[in-house]
């Protein structure tokens, strides 16, 4: 302990010898990167895609991906902000009713002589307020998430299927519709996989990149000690419940274009499919862990499968019972995996030498 | 193998492709009404030696529909005869289908008819309209306040059905009122606790229609148990293997239903006839629907089966459907 | 008026005399319950309802079916609640009961005079191999409940589909004594909500007298201190989602009786249903606290409120939206009646103080 | 009361060669305890010696690598918890580990609670119990409230009455003190002899050496994993015990440094959050540091808390160099220069599954991202500075915290709050778990940073440590400032009179 004469606060240089120095990760490079459960999704993305070109009739041309692009971007949008709050350590279930309302909202403003593009803007208002009613509820008035999105899930729904009654709107400015099912040329890629990168960016830079995305970490793990280390807990999750408002009142404007319909019941139960693949993807529920890159792998997997054993003619409830299947699957192997890690270190433990960082 | 994203086949159909592959696409799995109307399509199919298949979504809703519909289009089938759960929401998606040559018939609930070649009608509304407002006026005298369970908000069928009947009440049973219309959802428990509903907030009510199959079972089954059986008359569309417990019980006296199995057979034939060119649905084109004989293609493509059949004590044990 | 906070530890304590404060300390303790303001809710809807029609209480049909409609949730949201005190959830429920009253069809299909009891074993019997599969799966793999089941959710729906197909079984399938119990009444009772309120009891009791049950709380609260107890974790948990499973297929059966009608999407959606009373029933779903009591008041709760919307005249498109308010304001409520109580705990710790 | 370590009587529990690895970090080479009956044997060693993983071999919780486990001279191999409970053997671990939402009766009974004939509990019975143990332990606590919100304190004093119930027959106590003030520790001692004059076998493990030499008959010594050796208590000095344990010479004493104090940084005025502590008012200049003492449970985290932001408080202010401190705001407070090293490290100082570099950083993740990103290099660097200054013992810095020794998790908390170079940093039980020559560091760090003009306000249990190392000493005492005592003032007496004064209880 000769060093302790060299402790100083870090307004110093930092140059000066340290009493210890230390490796940067207890891993190779490449276990880091690829010993992951993000790389066993993407792995499986590749398996299943691979092996349906093969084996499944029509399945290898571009038209399969662009249905399965238009089809999951509702999921693949909402996934996004669902992420960050999973992380934190709560979730949303009323992201599907909020699409739903936000439909309703686009209708019957046009029905009633609105420009559709101040009707869009209006809903995404109805979003931002809606993720933000639940952000109050959760962060300020102290109920657990859970619990309240329960109860918004049922009163989005509500009021959406309140408005527009029997009624579906049908009539939308051709160019709208038309942008929503656009594909860029030859390519058979969809139009609306641009908002969705750009979003994908935008939150994977929040996410992993900056300090409110550490905060975020820290919340899921630990809120007290995330409080105590001045992450706004409270601040965090409402901007993530309006985050996720505001997207899926934005998927809901989507759904609304692409099917031409606004009505009620548009996109009921989408929630449960947006969770199970943030899970499938890799993000613990009970928060703190997790990547944005797992999860767009999740939403992918579930939904290639899924287009791949249509195409297969394997009907709709076996295709439910393999995703169901999938999940179970894909958590139980991950603690497995676990599990049989630490056997093998026990069994081998006891010969490796003492590994540990070097005195300075 | 793989196909150019936008097939070169023209939409205008000159036929003659003799690819009898046809899917039928329910508005859901697991819904007897579609399970015997599909039989009937089968049926039809294996007599003209084409290839049946059924596939749909487990819950009614147009997005699922969607995703089989293309899955369809990419498998290049020769035929879809579908149920729509939204008259405009799969209707995009039905016209992929056509551009690359595939025959759309819809039976039971249509489209705009802009995204479907033929729609196969299991009854004039007009015709189901009145029977049920006919029924249910002997039933109660003439007199006194009923009520409405349907299915889904969004019905296409439903709706039209529903106005119908306000109309027709109106002109011609004036002592009849229409306290109130509730929604089912096609769901045996949501049916059963809304008829429980409606007999309480209504203590006075007569009588209940239900044009529905699911409607018309879950509410009968309240009634039967309950202490409004043989007061309030139930009437409706019903499937009559669903319904014979209750006529015999006397909790429900009558309900009508078209043969779903013919509206199915029915439905194949005209694809058929679609693929074949023999028919390409413009309004006086005729064809023969084996054992049903021969029919002609009406109003905005539409196709109409016949009269709904009304099932009583005396009749009922003739069906099995 | 009670001898909490900080206690004067040694003081002698049988010197209590027993009559009056037994009296007051078992009304404090009410008042104070996280299942009280609950309650009060649940009274006000039928009472609002009933001024605005009567009938809605006194009538035959009335009464019977303010007991009889939520009975069936009920005993899913017991289950439920058991398995969120132990930090779990059961998502897969509602497929659970779907199946179960399909399965009871089937046998009354296939065996036409089997007897009622058995085909009721029957139900709880194939209840609880389901549960035993997610509490396995759950406490083995050391797994998210959440995740798991909403796995078999996906997975037992389909099996249900898969083997029902379009079928469904009919009211005249079954026969007429079975149909009958599950209207039946019993001195005006109806027999459902006798059998709900005996496992409601039955539950209860366990939960709060007898070691496994409170192990289940401790489970809860805190897993990692369980293990540090010793207490059988695994085995407990496994045992919660056997015992949710079992009730889920008891109501599966109750469905057949009640509704006459199943066919494969029977029980879609009941998860939530019955989260939902269990969360609005102060169940925290955090686990570790919170009763059965509540979570039954809750299913009452929810399912009331749903019957009496349209009695106070709210048009049907609306009721949803009602219902949702309903909840939230209900787990406000709850939330405003803990923090009240709280601050009093804290006043009289300062009065204690000087 | 002699010591007989060879005698042909087997050992009440006795442990030879033990090792143990937690995947590359190997806990234990080889580990040896003979702990007789009849007597109270210390375990000591620096952060990280393997104490603590001894005791979870022992306990059933972990499974042991290789080695010898026998108890009464019969080997054994315990798969759980249950199985050692059931062979006669309690723990208090390191950590409290109570159920929240339970009863402190529950807590104390769970799994064995007291049943009549019908399986049903007797909640009487175990009430009686309960309150007859924190009798013998001479605490009020209410057996009836939940153990949500007690303080580290009563937690602890709850572990010690679970483990005392128990009735074992050997009694590990890992830890027990670290969180206790004097008179509670001297009951625990009272209630540690009678127990071994009942003849059953205790192991005691303390940083505290005072506590050791007072209460134990035999003392054994880790390093490293290793066994290094076993002492009656009465033929070994402080000195050399110290040294063995770090291998070379340590002093203990406090080398104070003198330092300038200047102008008031942090002034504190009428604080008062009903029910927790009131009229609270104080200062702190820099280059002084403040100690602020009181019996466990005074309040004085829950002043500390409120003034950075983390509790809410009704009236008063806190005042920065000038400037406002907003409440509810640890941010705010920390832009002001403020940072505070809460009491809990487990729970409110570390993220325990996040890696040493993101804890190490975590309080200056805003200062480190440049355009809003955060680079995962510049994380790491920021991470080695104050980590090896303070020699954290770690093998790689993205090395999940939780699986440090405590010592070493108290060092990353040091880490993370000195790296965001406060003007005032306040710090609750500094050395709490940390071993002798760290203690000396952190005192003499103290020391250091006062001297270069920061402001420190010290919360600390242990007298000699407030004496040590602060200059001036805030006593408070039942939510309430009872004393400002200078630092020539400052004696033990001094101090624990204005603690207790006025208390029936106090010893
Ligand atoms: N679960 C674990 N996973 C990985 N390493 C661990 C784990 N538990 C302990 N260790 C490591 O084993 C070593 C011994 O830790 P242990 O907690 O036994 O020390 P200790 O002597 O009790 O220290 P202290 O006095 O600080 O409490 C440390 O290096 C620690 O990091
Ligand atoms: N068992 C208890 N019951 C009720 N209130 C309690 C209990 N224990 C603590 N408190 C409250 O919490 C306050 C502070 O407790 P705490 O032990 O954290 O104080 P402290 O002086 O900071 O102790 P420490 O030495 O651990 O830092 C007390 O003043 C008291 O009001
Ligand atoms: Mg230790
Ligand atoms: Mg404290």
């Amino acid at each position: 302990m000769s060093d302790t004469t060299t402790l100083t606060s870090p307004a110093a240089p930092a140059g000066q010898a340290p009493g210890r120095s230390y490796r940067n990760y207890g891993s190779s490079l490449f276990r880091r990167i690829f010993v992951t459960r993000e790389m066993a999704v993407i792995a499986l993305l590749a398996i299943v895609i691979i092996v349906a070109s093969v084996s499944v009739k029509n399945f290898a041309s571009p038209i399969t991906f662009s249905y399965l692009l238009l089809d999951t971007t509702p999921i693949l949008l909402i996934a996004l902000p669902m992420t960050l709050v999973i992380i934190t350590g709560e979730i949303d279930l009323s992201v599907a009713s909020m699409m739903g309302l936000s439909s309703v909202t686009v209708g019957t403003l046009t029905q009633a002589g609105w420009p559709i593009e101040v009707a869009f803007v209006v809903a995404l208002v109805v979003g931002v307020i809606g993720g933000a009613l639940n952000g109050f509820l959760i962060t300020v008035v102290g109920l657990p998430s859970l619990a309240v999105t329960i109860g918004t899930l049922a009163l989005y729904r509500g009021l959406a299927v309140g408005l527009l009654g029997t009624t579906a709107v049908t009539d939308f400015p051709k160019f709208w519709t038309d942008i929503a099912k656009a594909k860029f040329a030859a390519t058979g890629i969809p139009v609306v996989i641009v908002p969705f990168i750009i979003l994908a960016v935008v939150f994977a830079v929040l996410l992993h990149f900056t300090s409110f995305g550490r905060g975020i970490f820290a919340i899921g793990l630990s809120s007290e000690a995330a409080a105590f280390s001045g992450v706004h807990v409270e601040r965090t999750k409402f901007i993530l419940f309006m985050l996720t408002g505001v997207v899926s009142a934005f998927a809901g404007i989507y759904y609304t274009l692409r099917f031409g319909s606004a009505r009620g019941d548009n996109a009921t139960g989408l929630e449960l499919s947006v969770i199970a693949a943030v899970l499938l993807g890799g993000v613990s529920i009970f928060g703190g862990r997790g990547a944005l890159h797992g999860v767009i792998a999740g939403v992918l997997l579930i939904g290639v499968l899924g287009s791949a054993l249509r195409l297969a003619n394997v009907s709709s409830d076996v295709i439910n019972i393999i995703t169901g299947a999938l999940l179970v699957l894909s958590v139980v192997s991950t603690s497995f995996l676990a599990w049989a890690r630490k056997r093998r270190q026990r069994r081998g433990g006891t010969k490796k030498t003492a590994v540990s960082a070097t005195a300075g | 193998a793989t196909t150019s994203s936008t097939p070169a086949a023209s939409g205008a159909a000159t036929g003659g492709s003799g690819n009898y592959a046809i899917t039928f696409v329910p508005k859901n799995l697991g819904n007897a009404y579609f399970d015997a109307s599909d039989k009937g399509g089968a049926a039809a199919i294996t007599e003209f030696g084409g290839k049946y298949s059924e596939v749909g979504p487990a819950t009614a809703s147009p997005d699922a529909q969607v995703s089989f519909i293309n899955t369809l289009t990419q498998q290049q089938v020769g035929g879809i005869v579908i149920s729509a759960n939204d008259p405009k929401a799969i209707g995009d998606s039905l016209n992929e289908a056509r551009a690359a040559g595939i025959k759309v018939v819809t039976f039971d609930s249509d489209t705009d008819p802009s995204y479907r070649d033929i729609f196969i009608n299991q009854a004039s509304p007009e015709g189901i309209a009145k029977s049920q407002v006919d029924q249910i006026a002997s039933q109660i005298g003439d007199t006194g306040e009923i009520a409405i369970l349907s299915a889904s908000a969004n019905a296409t069928n439903q709706n039209a059905w529903i106005d119908l009947m306000k109309a027709d009440l109106a002109k011609d049973h004036p002592n009849i009122k229409l306290d109130e219309v509730v929604y089912g959802d096609d769901d045996d428990q949501t049916s059963f606790d809304k008829t429980a509903a409606l007999l309480q907030s209504h203590p006075d009510l007569k009588g209940i229609i239900s044009p529905t199959t699911v409607g018309i079972a879950a509410a009968a089954r309240y009634l039967s148990t309950s202490s409004s059986k043989g007061k309030v008359a139930l009437t409706g569309l019903g499937t009559p293997n669903q319904m014979r417990a209750y006529i015999a019980d006397g909790t429900v006296t009558s309900f009508a239903l078209w043969n779903p199995a013919d509206l199915g057979y029915l439905a194949a034939y005209a694809d058929k006839a679609l693929i074949d060119g023999t028919i390409t649905g413009k309004s006086g084109d005729k064809f023969t629907a084996g054992k049903l004989g021969s029919f002609t293609v009406g109003d905005k493509g539409t196709v109409l089966l016949g009269d709904p059949t009304v099932f009583n004590k005396a009749n009922i044990d003739q069906f099995n459907f | 008026m009670t001898t909490s906070t900080r206690a004067t530890a040694p003081a002698p304590l049988p010197g209590r005399p027993r009559g009056t404060n037994a009296v007051t300390e078992t009304l404090g303790r009410f008042v104070r319950a996280r299942e009280t303001g609950i309650l009060l809710a649940l009274l006000i809807v039928i009472l609002v309802t009933t001024i605005k029609n009567p009938t809605f209480l006194f009538s035959g049909d009335g009464w019977r079916d303010l007991l009889l409609t939520p009975s069936i949730l009920v005993l899913v949201a017991i289950g439920q609640a058991v398995v969120i005190i132990t930090r779990s959830v059961d998502l897969s429920v509602g497929s659970v009961l779907g199946l179960s009253a399909f399965l009871t069809g089937k046998v009354f299909v296939s065996f036409p005079g089997m007897p009622i009891i058995a085909v009721f074993l029957i139900g709880l019997i194939f209840g609880g191999v389901l549960g035993l599969v997610n509490g396995v799966l759950v406490a083995f793999a050391r797994v998210p409940a959440l995740v798991i089941t909403l796995g078999t959710l996906y997975a037992y729906r389909g099996i249900n589909v898969v083997w029902a197909g379009s079928g469904r079984i009919n009211a005249s399938d079954l026969p007429k004594e079975f149909l009958a119990l599950g209207t039946g009444q019993f001195l005006s009772i109806p027999f459902l909500a006798i059998i709900a309120l005996v496992v409601l009891i039955a539950a209860g009791w366990f939960m709060k007298n007898i070691r496994g049950g409170r192990e289940l709380y401790a489970i809860g609260s805190d897993p990692s201190a369980a293990n540090l107890y010793g207490l059988k974790v695994t085995r407990r948990i496994i045992f919660a989602f056997v015992f949710s499973g079992a009730l889920a297929g008891l109501a599966g059966v109750l469905y057949a009786a009640r509704y006459g009608t199943v066919d494969s999407q029977a029980g879609t959606g009941f998860e939530l249903d019955a989260v939902g009373a269990a969360v609005i029933g102060g169940v925290a779903i955090v686990g570790g606290s919170g009763t059965v009591w509540g979570a039954a008041i809750g299913a009452i709760l929810l399912l009331t409120i749903n019957r009496a919307l349209p009695i106070l005249g709210v048009p049907d498109f609306w009721q949803q939206a009602v219902v949702g308010i309903l909840i939230i304001g209900a787990i406000v409520l709850d939330r405003v009646l803990a923090l009240r109580q709280s601050r009093r705990l804290i006043k009289e710790r300062d009065a204690s103080h000087v | 009361m002699a010591i007989t370590p060879d005698s042909s009587v087997p050992a009440a529990l006795e442990l030879r060669g033990v090792s143990k690895a937690f995947g590359a970090v190997v806990a234990l080479t080889s580990a040896n305890l003979r702990v007789d009956l009849n007597s109270i044997h210390a375990l000591v060693g620096e952060n990280g010696a393997g104490k603590s993983t001894l005791v979870k071999i022992v306990a059933g919780l972990y499974h042991r690598d290789a080695g010898d486990f026998l108890l009464r001279g019969e080997s054994v191999d315990f798969s759980s918890t249950a199985e050692s409970k059931a062979a006669g053997i309690a723990v208090i671990y390191q950590e409290p580990t109570l159920f929240p939402d339970l009863s402190v009766t529950e807590n104390i009974f769970m799994g064995r609670q007291p049943t009549n004939r019908f399986g049903r509990i007797d909640r009487k019975a175990m009430k009686v119990e309960a309150l007859r143990l924190f009798e013998r332990l001479a605490v009020r606590i209410d057996p009836d409230r939940p153990a949500e919100g007690l303080s580290i304190a009563d937690q602890q004093i709850i572990e010690i009455a679970k483990a005392i119930s128990l009735d074992a027959r050997v009694l590990i106590m890992d830890e027990p003190t670290a969180a206790l003030s004097g008179v509670e520790v001297d009951r625990l001692f009272a209630v540690a002899r009678s127990l071994r004059d009942e003849g059953r076998a205790l192991v005691f493990i303390s940083h505290r050496f005072d506590e050791v030499f007072s209460l134990c008959d035999t003392i054994t010594v880790m390093r490293d994993g290793q066994y290094i050796s076993t002492d009656p208590i009465s033929e070994v000095t402080v000195d050399e015990i110290v040294r063995r344990m770090v291998g070379r010479d340590v002093t203990e004493l406090f080398p104070k440094q003198e330092a300038a104090i200047g102008d008031v940084v942090l002034s504190v005025e009428g604080l008062t959050q009903p029910g927790v502590f009131t009229d609270i008012s104080f200062t702190v200049r820099s280059g002084e540091i403040v100690g602020l003492a009181g019996l466990v449970g005074a309040g004085r985290s829950e002043v500390v808390r409120a003034v950075f932001g983390v509790d809410p408080y009704a009236a008063g202010r806190v005042i920065m160099s000038g400037t406002a401190v907003p409440k509810n705001s640890p941010s705010q407070a920390m832009r002001l220069g403020l940072a505070l090293v809460p009491e809990d490290r487990r729970k409110q100082g570390l993220v325990l599954e996040s890696s040493v570099a993101r804890n190490a950083t975590m309080a200056i993740r805003r200062s480190l991202s440049k355009l809003g990103l955060i680079d995962s290099h510049v994380e790491n660097k920021a991470a080695a500075i104050w980590s090896s200054r303070l020699e954290v013992k770690t093998n790689a810095l993205d090395a999940e915290v939780g699986t440090l020794s405590g010592g070493n998790q108290q060092k990353v908390v040091l880490a993370k709050w000195l790296a965001t170079n406060p003007r005032l940093l306040i710090i609750d039980e500094p050395t709490r778990g940390i071993d002798v020559g760290t203690k000396a560091e952190v005192h003499r760090l103290l020391s250091q940073l006062a001297g270069e003009g920061m402001a420190i306000l010290m919360i600390s249990s242990e007298l000699p440590e407030v004496l040590g190392v602060a200059d001036r000493v805030l006593v408070m005492r039942e939510g309430r400032l009872t004393a400002e005592i200078s630092r020539t003032e400052a004696t033990a007496e001094s101090v624990m009179f204005a603690a207790t004064h006025s208390q029936e209880h106090a010893a």
